[in-house]
């Protein structure tokens, strides 16, 4: 157990830098699609360090004290939970503590930790961003959930392992390409949870400044900002090992991450944003219609 | 013994006396008065009293002249003439002194003089052996009745004693010509002699064409639809104490002579007559009082319906082909009914008779303001829509369980009149409970010895129907009930009664340890027992503003619940399911703004109680056992009495408001423990009876359907709520859809996940709902948007809401999760893919609620109002501590309620292997999946112990700042400023799904209820008010009699 | 203003040392966000400033909305008194270290303004002003060039006025009391 | 009859002038011009304030008030001006007939002093906040020396100069 708890710590580390590098990436590849140099893909890890070393903070109480640990810890959680490498010792972390119903509601802890803070801070932009957050969640995750379902009904299992078992044996038998339509819908409904355009409704920088974090400062805002970039990551990992077969080795990890983590940003740099209106429409009509395909398939199959 | 003649030719002679008297005395004619109706009443109760003890064996014969029977006249006394002439002079000595104590109207000596005539007329019938003499005594009834009607002098009433002179002179006509008819066929006038004659008589047509001549005047006396319009004007019009008198005695004496003459005439149709006449008249009259707005009208057709009843039940009585067992059954039942409306319906009109006004309006809020006035109006009002323990219920129970199935719709009929009634009754008892009234006059003695017969009546009642139906109540269960009503009588200083409540129900817990095995009942027993004790500690600090019946009544909903909980018998269970209903009713209905809600939860309750009850009534046996049953009516009737206590969708519409404005501390047993009683009840339903059905898999499909949607669309709803106490109603009923949904599943996972998250939601359910009423004792509102920021004033609330909320929206480390799981892990298992979408579906959406509560009441900003609001008070805090830790504790052990769970559904056969099986690294783990619970928590608060420390080590310099120290748009602040955002948070989310909060079935509700009023109002203008109509209702319909029951049908 | 609403103590004087002073101040120098809030006519051209043409955030800059979070105030233009009162609350709730850029003339010495009843002359007396950009306006390139001067500033550690403005707050608050008479906001802004 | 007759007919024309095809301008009293305002709406057509307008001419101790109108309709402006005591500027608002006049007045009220009766919001701060000199609008007021006094001298030696000398008060300061 302490080995596994401090590979899982150097997964941690790791998860955290891989964050940081995506974010910085996807600074830069949006920059040069505007036609400039932007910043450097490391300018995460400056912005980290900036924020992680500033003198003074504020405070509104415990909750919010509290807040940035809790979005670490549930970004951190999920990301050790879902075994990078599977039936590998050292990478497959913490995930015996759990399949993948576990995963789906830790992921909320965080967003549910943060969102308390961010209330407490008793700024009225804080309350408006967490509510529209947890309205787009509502939206995005019915065409998540019927993805999973007919992953989780094809495959007999809910464990995230089993899937990943289940689509072992070559390229096609991916759930990507065995089920597509429940991927496509997951995959939409991917946008959403990054919350990046037309997505975007949580911080939604023209309208409510930035949203819940408005009070955040200095060190409890680097805390936010990594645990968000692990969390990224907790999903993109999630999302490879339930639509692209997981990986057998880190390599494979990074570069199936990687094409994950690119498809919501080429979506995001082309789009304006929605209303919450709109987007939680839009969750429950196209992705979840595409959804309901396969899972008719399956109903009917059954 | 008392020689019958006695009672009538004195009070014969007396009443005219008393009329020469007064000229002399008024004084002396009133004592005179009193002396001979005391001399009545007593006379009367010795017969009564030797026929019950066994004194006299057989009937009294009075041979008046000494002639034999056949040729002279004579009296007839047996059991039940005594019985029934004992009832008319206790019923009139009651209406005298109410009228004595009101003042006799002018000319006394002329009221007095009626009066007694008509209690002699009202006593003549009921004795008389001789069919003549009784159209004599008809007569003098009903001149009586014509003048006292006419006494009041009022324009209506004098209205009303013509009408009532025009069709009693048709009425007496008709029975006039039917006994001079009976004595050309059979030469006798002796009613045992034409008995006896019409054995060994071939029935013709032409004698049935006879007899029905008579009965037809009988009828139009006994008020059956729809040649009663004269008899609710009287109803109307006269004086209420005439009403109750006549109503009381007279009618009855009317009813008693129906049945004797149609057992002794031997009516082939008297069974037809009486179920369309009876149930026709029953039904009609209860929709007709469905809208009405008159007092005395309204027990006006709530007298014609209980008149229909015990037509009704006469024709049952008097039908040969029944079994000897269920005639005597509903010869109980008629008894009971006699009694409990003579009582009931004439306290209600001696009550009228206090109140000045008609309008029913004008009664709001009387009850408030005069307690005992209160006492008696709910003691009759409860008696007459047959709530348990009034005779009523006991009466309405025998019967419908002595009816034989071939004759169930007449079952069905009984139970939608009932509900129809409860619907009236309850909206006047709504009306006159809400609001604080006037204090009004004080003449309440006759009423109030009216209602403690009946509260002494139905005690008798319920032994004797244990007795008749062989029905074991649990006598422990008895003595605590009573106990409870003890501490209610003698009205203890409230502390005193919570102490008292909380010994008694740590005695029970003491006595029924032994109960709790691990089966089904023991596991809910204890979760009724512990979570009652926990839930009744909660209640201390507000108890001083609470009702003096509070205690009392919760402590009767516990004991009901424990009855429940050990039912071996569906009767049994559906005994104190009526009691629990209505004691809940009761505590409903003391919160202030909760009249409205009260009446809609009576409504709906019992609705589904009589649902139950005609579930159980078609069950082949009455046992809780397995029951071979075919079809799917029986699971539908019985589960949807369950449902309704769970608010199960479209059954929910009670739910917000009855949670909502209830008092705060019942909330918690209501939502925590009473809808558990449903899950219970719904269990044993498909355990017993849907399992074994051939539909029980399609049935079951459809209600876990039921189950998710009710999920999925009290979640949404409860998103958009404003009111903290609301807020949670939704939540509750959501969450126990997700119970249902469970059960529905039926897989040992299914069951599993239902019956933890049975514990479970009463763990942090019955906590939200008791900090919810510390929060309100507080800070005084239940308002969402006016509290805010209470975290820094109530921490220990906070941590407990806050654990409460992450185990209901079942975020991992906390209890709430392992329900969640086991119940996808079952639907996944079952592979309902469509439902476990929804169910998702809904479970995400409760994140918003969640945070709204957390938000609103705890974060954000401060307001000035709340400023000194402090930390619950100590119970509350005490409470809420145990069921933090408990979740905490599940949390991190889930085997604590895995394992207790998993030894009840070992005793089940089919949900033996449960499914679950546990390993060390992997915790628990299913055929698809596995969790470990123990490291969810240890990693968590373990991770999170040394994130803090970290961060504390390394953050930067943090600063505490205030309220207004918030970073907005640069602008100067202002000391009044109230940034907090409270209201509508979610008012984009509700653009969005505006379509699908659209109050679909609350309007569908409302509007079976005013489209049944507009049709009751069509249905009300048959009553023209016009005596020449009613009189050709009158001739036609006894035509009609004549024409169609003529003839040995 | 109300004790039980507000924080009204003073901030403390911060020491400016530690092992990661040097990475600490490159890494402050390469991430400089900047709150967005314009005061004057030169918020039109800090608006560019981050576009595709000149691109601040090639340099680690952006724009934030909340002054809890930002590195930069830049005061872009001409200042009112009724803003100023505005600048001093966002000034102060900003998260030490923390820089102020002036843009334009008129916070130099009122520029056009100068004669006005309601412009100030000289943002010197009421903020530490880190960095002048003069122009009227300043083009983007001029503000680029006064940043990538602001960075070699801090880089070198000398950049420093949110350290003199703690120490002498009286002496500014002073200033700033003089022209708005009626100080309706807390003793500090936290 | 065009419209210069007809307000003529009714009220106190002082002057009335057609500046171009839809440019009128008219010149009433303190007294007519309210109801000459009402007219112009109710029966006229200018149904829209456009502005009001405050000019202080200091010689004749007047301040001359106008009220620009717009028909919509008809496409044309009408300004009605009147002269206005300066020693004694007490008016009345227009907020019954044009709401938005309110800012209008308002803003007039701080820059001129000019009382507008029954106004309800004249006396919050629109611009100026504390303001403590006479209104800044008024020719009377000498504007620069108001801000050498508040806001210090605006002609530095030198840029270096400037800096220097608030390092010097700074420094003066620190050694107390």
């Amino acid at each position: 157990m302490g080995v596994k708890i401090f590979y899982a710590f150097i997964a941690l580390i790791g998860g955290i830098a891989y964050g940081l590098l995506l974010g910085g990436i996807s600074r830069k590849i949006t920059a040069r699609m505007q036609n400039r140099r932007g910043p450097t893909v490391f300018q995460n890890f400056i912005d980290v360090w900036k924020l992680f070393r500033k003198k003074t903070a504020i405070s509104h109480g415990v909750m919010f004290y509290l807040a940035p640990i809790f979005r670490l810890l549930g970004g951190a959680g999920t990301f050790l939970l879902v075994p990078i490498v599977v039936g590998n010792f050292y990478l497959s972390n913490f995930s015996f503590g759990g399949d993948l119903i576990v995963i789906m509601y830790f992921m909320v802890m965080g967003c549910l930790g943060m969102a308390l803070g961010a209330a407490e801070s008793g700024h009225p932009h804080a309350p408006i961003g967490v509510t529209r957050g947890l309205a787009q969640m509502a939206g995005q995750e019915l065409p998540f959930i019927i993805s999973v379902v007919v992953l989780m009904i094809v495959d007999k299992t809910t464990s995230v392992e089993g899937i990943v078992m289940a689509q072992q044996g070559g390229i096609l038998h991916w759930h990507i390409f065995t089920y597509p339509f429940a991927a496509i819908a997951a995959f939409i409904s991917l946008l959403g949870m990054m919350t990046s355009y037309p997505f975007e409704i949580v911080m939604a920088p023209q309208e409510i400044a930035i949203g819940p974090p408005t009070e955040f400062s200095s060190t409890f805002l680097s805390y936010m900002f990594s645990g968000r970039s692990v969390f990224a990551v907790a999903k993109y990992v999630l999302f490879m090992d339930l639509f692209l077969g997981g990986a057998t080795n880190l390599l494979w990890a990074f570069l199936k991450t990687f094409l994950i983590f690119l498809w919501p940003l080429f979506i995001t740099d082309v789009f304006p944003r929605f209303k919450l209106e709109q987007s939680v429409s839009f969750f429950w009509t196209w992705p979840t219609l595409i959804g309901l395909i396969d899972l008719l398939r399956i109903y009917i199959v059954r | 013994m008392v020689n019958p003649i006695l009672i009538i030719a004195i009070t014969l002679a007396s009443a005219f006396f008393i009329g020469i008297l007064q000229v002399y005395s008024k004084l002396w004619a009133k004592v005179f008065f009193f002396l001979v109706l005391i001399f009545d009443f007593v006379a009367a109760g010795a017969n009564f009293y030797g026929f019950l003890s066994g004194k006299i064996t057989s009937p009294i014969l009075v041979k008046i002249g000494g002639f034999p029977p056949p040729i002279g006249i004579n009296l007839f006394v047996g059991k039940a003439e005594a019985a029934m002439g004992f009832l008319i002079f206790t019923i009139t000595l009651l209406g005298a002194y109410h009228l004595a104590r009101r003042g006799i109207p002018e000319p006394q000596g002329k009221a007095m003089v009626l009066f007694l005539l008509l209690s002699l007329g009202a006593a003549g019938i009921t004795f008389t052996g001789d069919f003549f003499n009784l159209f004599v005594f008809i007569e003098i009834t009903s001149i009586a009745a014509y003048g006292l009607v006419a006494s009041a002098k009022t324009e209506k009433s004098l209205e009303a004693a013509f009408k009532y002179m025009v069709i009693g002179s048709i009425s007496s006509t008709f029975i006039l010509l039917g006994v001079v008819f009976l004595y050309k066929a059979t030469g006798s006038l002796n009613m045992l002699d034409i008995a006896k004659k019409v054995k060994t008589f071939p029935l013709t047509p032409v004698f049935s064409l006879i007899s029905l001549v008579f009965f037809a005047g009988l009828l139009i006396e006994l008020e059956v639809f729809p040649i009663n319009g004269w008899a609710l004007d009287v109803y109307q019009g006269a004086d209420p104490v005439v009403v109750a008198v006549l109503t009381g005695a007279a009618v009855k004496a009317f009813y008693l002579i129906f049945i004797k003459a149609g057992g002794y005439l031997a009516l082939p149709s008297f069974f037809q007559l009486s179920l369309i006449f009876g149930g026709g008249t029953y039904l009609v009259s209860q929709f007709l009082a469905w809208r009405q707005r008159d007092v005395r009208r309204l027990l006006g057709y709530s007298s014609v319906a209980q008149l229909g009843l015990l037509i009704l039940s006469a024709g049952f009585f008097l039908n040969n082909s029944l079994p000897s067992s269920s005639r005597h059954f509903i010869a109980l039942a008629i008894v009971l009914f006699v009694f409990n409306h003579s009582f009931a319906k004439s306290s209600l009109f001696l009550l009228v008779d206090n109140v000045e006004t008609r309008e029913m309006e004008g009664w709001k809020g009387i009850l408030k303001r005069n307690p005992l006035f209160k006492f008696i109006f709910s003691t009759s009002v409860f008696s007459i829509t047959g709530v348990p323990p009034f005779p009523g219920f006991w009466a309405k129970l025998l019967l419908i369980f002595a009816i034989p199935k071939e004759y169930a719709w007449v079952v069905g009929l009984i139970l939608l009149g009932a509900v129809a009634e409860i619907v009236y009754y309850f909206r006047f008892y709504r009306i006159a409970s809400d609001g604080e009234g006037e204090k009004v006059k004080k003449n309440l003695a006759s009423p109030l010895a009216a209602s403690l017969i009946l509260i002494t009546g139905g005690g008798v009642a319920w032994s004797m129907f244990s007795g008749y139906m062989g029905i074991m109540f649990n006598s422990l269960i008895i003595v605590f009930l009573m106990v409870a009503a003890a501490i209610y009588i003698f009205g203890f200083s409230k502390p005193l009664q919570w102490t008292a409540s909380l010994v008694l129900l740590g005695y029970g817990i003491y006595r029924f340890l032994p109960s709790m095995k691990a089966n089904l009942h023991g596991f809910f027993l204890a979760l009724v027992f512990f979570g009652g004790a926990i839930l009744l500690f909660a209640t201390y600090p507000t108890s001083k503003r609470l009702s003096w019946s509070f205690y009392p009544a919760y402590l009767v909903v516990i004991f009901s619940l424990v009855g429940i909980a050990l039912s071996t018998s569906w009767l049994n269970l559906f005994v104190y399911w009526e009691l629990m209903s209505w004691s809940s009713f009761l505590l409903v209905n003391m919160g202030k703004k909760a009249k409205r809600a009260a009446w809609i939860y009576a409504i709906f309750s019992s609705a589904g109680a009589y649902s139950m009850l005609a579930g159980i009534y078609l069950l082949p046996k009455l046992s809780i056992s397995k029951i071979g049953v075919t079809g799917v009516l029986i699971p539908v009737l019985l589960i949807t009495g369950f449902l309704v206590k769970m608010a199960t969708s479209p059954l929910h519409i009670w739910a917000r408001d009855a949670y909502g404005e209830s008092p705060d501390e019942f909330t918690p047993l209501l939502s925590g423990i009473m809808s558990k009683i449903g899950v219970f009840g719904s269990a044993l339903v498909f355990l017993y009876v849907i399992a074994n059905i051939s539909s029980g898999p399609a049935l079951r499909y459809g209600l876990a359907w039921l189950g998710v949607l009710t999920a999925f669309f009290m979640t949404l709803l409860a998103v958009f709520q404003e009111d903290l106490k609301k807020l949670l109603a939704y939540s509750s009923v959501g969450q126990v859809g997700y119970i249902l949904l469970g059960l529905a599943i039926a897989t040992p996972l299914g069951w599993n996940a239902a019956l933890y998250h049975t514990v479970d939601h009463f763990i942090f359910k019955g906590l939200l709902f008791v900090a919810a009423a510390g929060i309100i004792y507080r800070v005084g509102t239940s308002y969402l948007p006016h509290m805010g920021g209470l975290i820094r004033r109530m921490p220990l609330t906070f941590l407990a809401v806050l654990i409460a909320i992450i185990s209901l929206a079942g975020i991992p480390p906390m209890a709430g999760f392992a329900g969640k799981w086991l119940l996808y892990s079952a639907l996944i298992e079952k592979q309902w893919v469509f439902i476990t979408v929804v169910a998702f579906l809904a479970s995400t959406l409760a994140f918003l609620y969640c945070f709204k509560i957390l938000h609103t009441v705890f974060l954000g900003q401060l307001q000035d109002e709340n400023k000194n609001a402090r930390e619950v008070p100590f119970p509350i805090a005490a409470a809420e501590t145990i069921l933090l830790v408990a979740t905490v504790a599940i949390g991190a052990f889930p085997r604590l309620l895995l394992d207790p769970i998993n030894k009840v559904l070992n005793k089940i056969p089919g949900m033996k292997n449960s499914g679950l099986f546990y390993e060390k690294t992997l915790g628990a783990v299913s055929k698809l999946g596995h969790w470990n619970a123990l490291f969810l928590m240890v990693f968590t608060v373990g991770s999170f112990i040394f994130a803090l420390i970290f961060f504390a080590l390394t953050s930067a310099r943090v600063r505490e700042v205030k309220q207004l120290d918030v970073g907005y748009a640069g602008e100067v602040p202002r000391q009044v400023e109230d940034l907090h955002f409270g209201y509508d948070l979610y008012a984009h989310f509700r653009r969005t799904v505006k379509w699908l909060i659209y109050p679909l079935v609350s309007k569908i509700w409302k509007g079976i209820y005013e489209w049944t009023g507009t049709f009751a109002e069509v249905l009300r203008r048959f009553y023209t008010g016009n005596i020449n109509t009613y009189a050709a209702y009158v001739i036609l319909i006894s035509i009609l009699i004549l024409h169609f029951f003529a003839g040995g049908k | 203003m109300g004790k039980d609403k507000f924080l009204n103590e003073k901030p403390e004087k911060l020491t400016y040392s530690g092992v990661f002073k040097k990475i600490d101040n490159w890494a402050r120098a390469r991430s400089l966000w900047v709150v967005a809030y314009g005061t004057g006519c030169g918020a039109i051209e800090l608006r560019p400033t981050f576009t595709s043409r000149f691109d601040a955030e090639r340099f680690g800059m952006r724009m934030v909305g909340t002054p809890r979070q930002a590195d930069v105030i830049v005061v872009s233009g001409y200042l009112t008194v009724k803003t100023l009162k505005r600048v001093i609350r966002v000034y102060e709730q900003m998260q030490s270290p923390k820089y102020v850029v002036a843009l334009g003339a008129c916070p130099i010495n009122g520029g056009m303004y100068y004669d006005s009843y309601n412009a100030i002359n000289r943002l010197d007396l009421y903020l530490p002003v880190d960095i002048w950009v003069t122009g009227c306006m300043p083009r983007p390139e001029a503000i680029l060039a006064g940043f990538k001067r602001l960075q070699e500033l801090i880089d070198d550690g000398k950049a420093d006025g949110w350290k003199k403005y703690i120490e002498a707050l009286d002496w500014y608050r002073g200033n700033q009391r003089k022209i708005i008479k009626n100080w309706r906001m807390p003793n500090y802004n936290w | 009859m065009n419209i210069i007759e007809r307000l003529k007919e009714r009220f106190e024309v002082l002057i009335a002038e057609k500046k171009r095809k839809d440019l009128l301008i008219i010149e009433t009293t303190k007294k007519g011009l309210i109801p000459m305002l009402f007219y112009l709406k109710e029966y006229e057509g200018y149904r829209t304030l456009t502005l009001i307008s405050c000019v202080d001419w200091i010689e004749d101790k007047k301040f001359q008030m106008s009220y620009i109108l717009w028909n919509f309709r008809m496409k044309a402006n009408i300004i009605v001006k009147f002269m206005l005591d300066r020693e004694n500027p007490d008016f009345e608002t227009v907020y019954k007939l044009w709401p938005q006049a309110e800012a209008y007045e308002r803003e007039i009220h701080e820059m001129f002093g000019v009382n507008f009766e029954g106004n309800p919001t004249q006396n919050e701060e629109l611009i100026l906040e504390d303001w403590d000199n006479i209104p800044p609008m008024r020719r009377d007021f000498d504007t620069l020396k108001y801000s050498m006094e508040k806001f210090g001298e605006r002609e530095p030696k030198s840029r270096i100069n400037i800096r220097k000398e608030i390092s010097e008060q700074y420094d003066e300061w620190r050694r107390k």
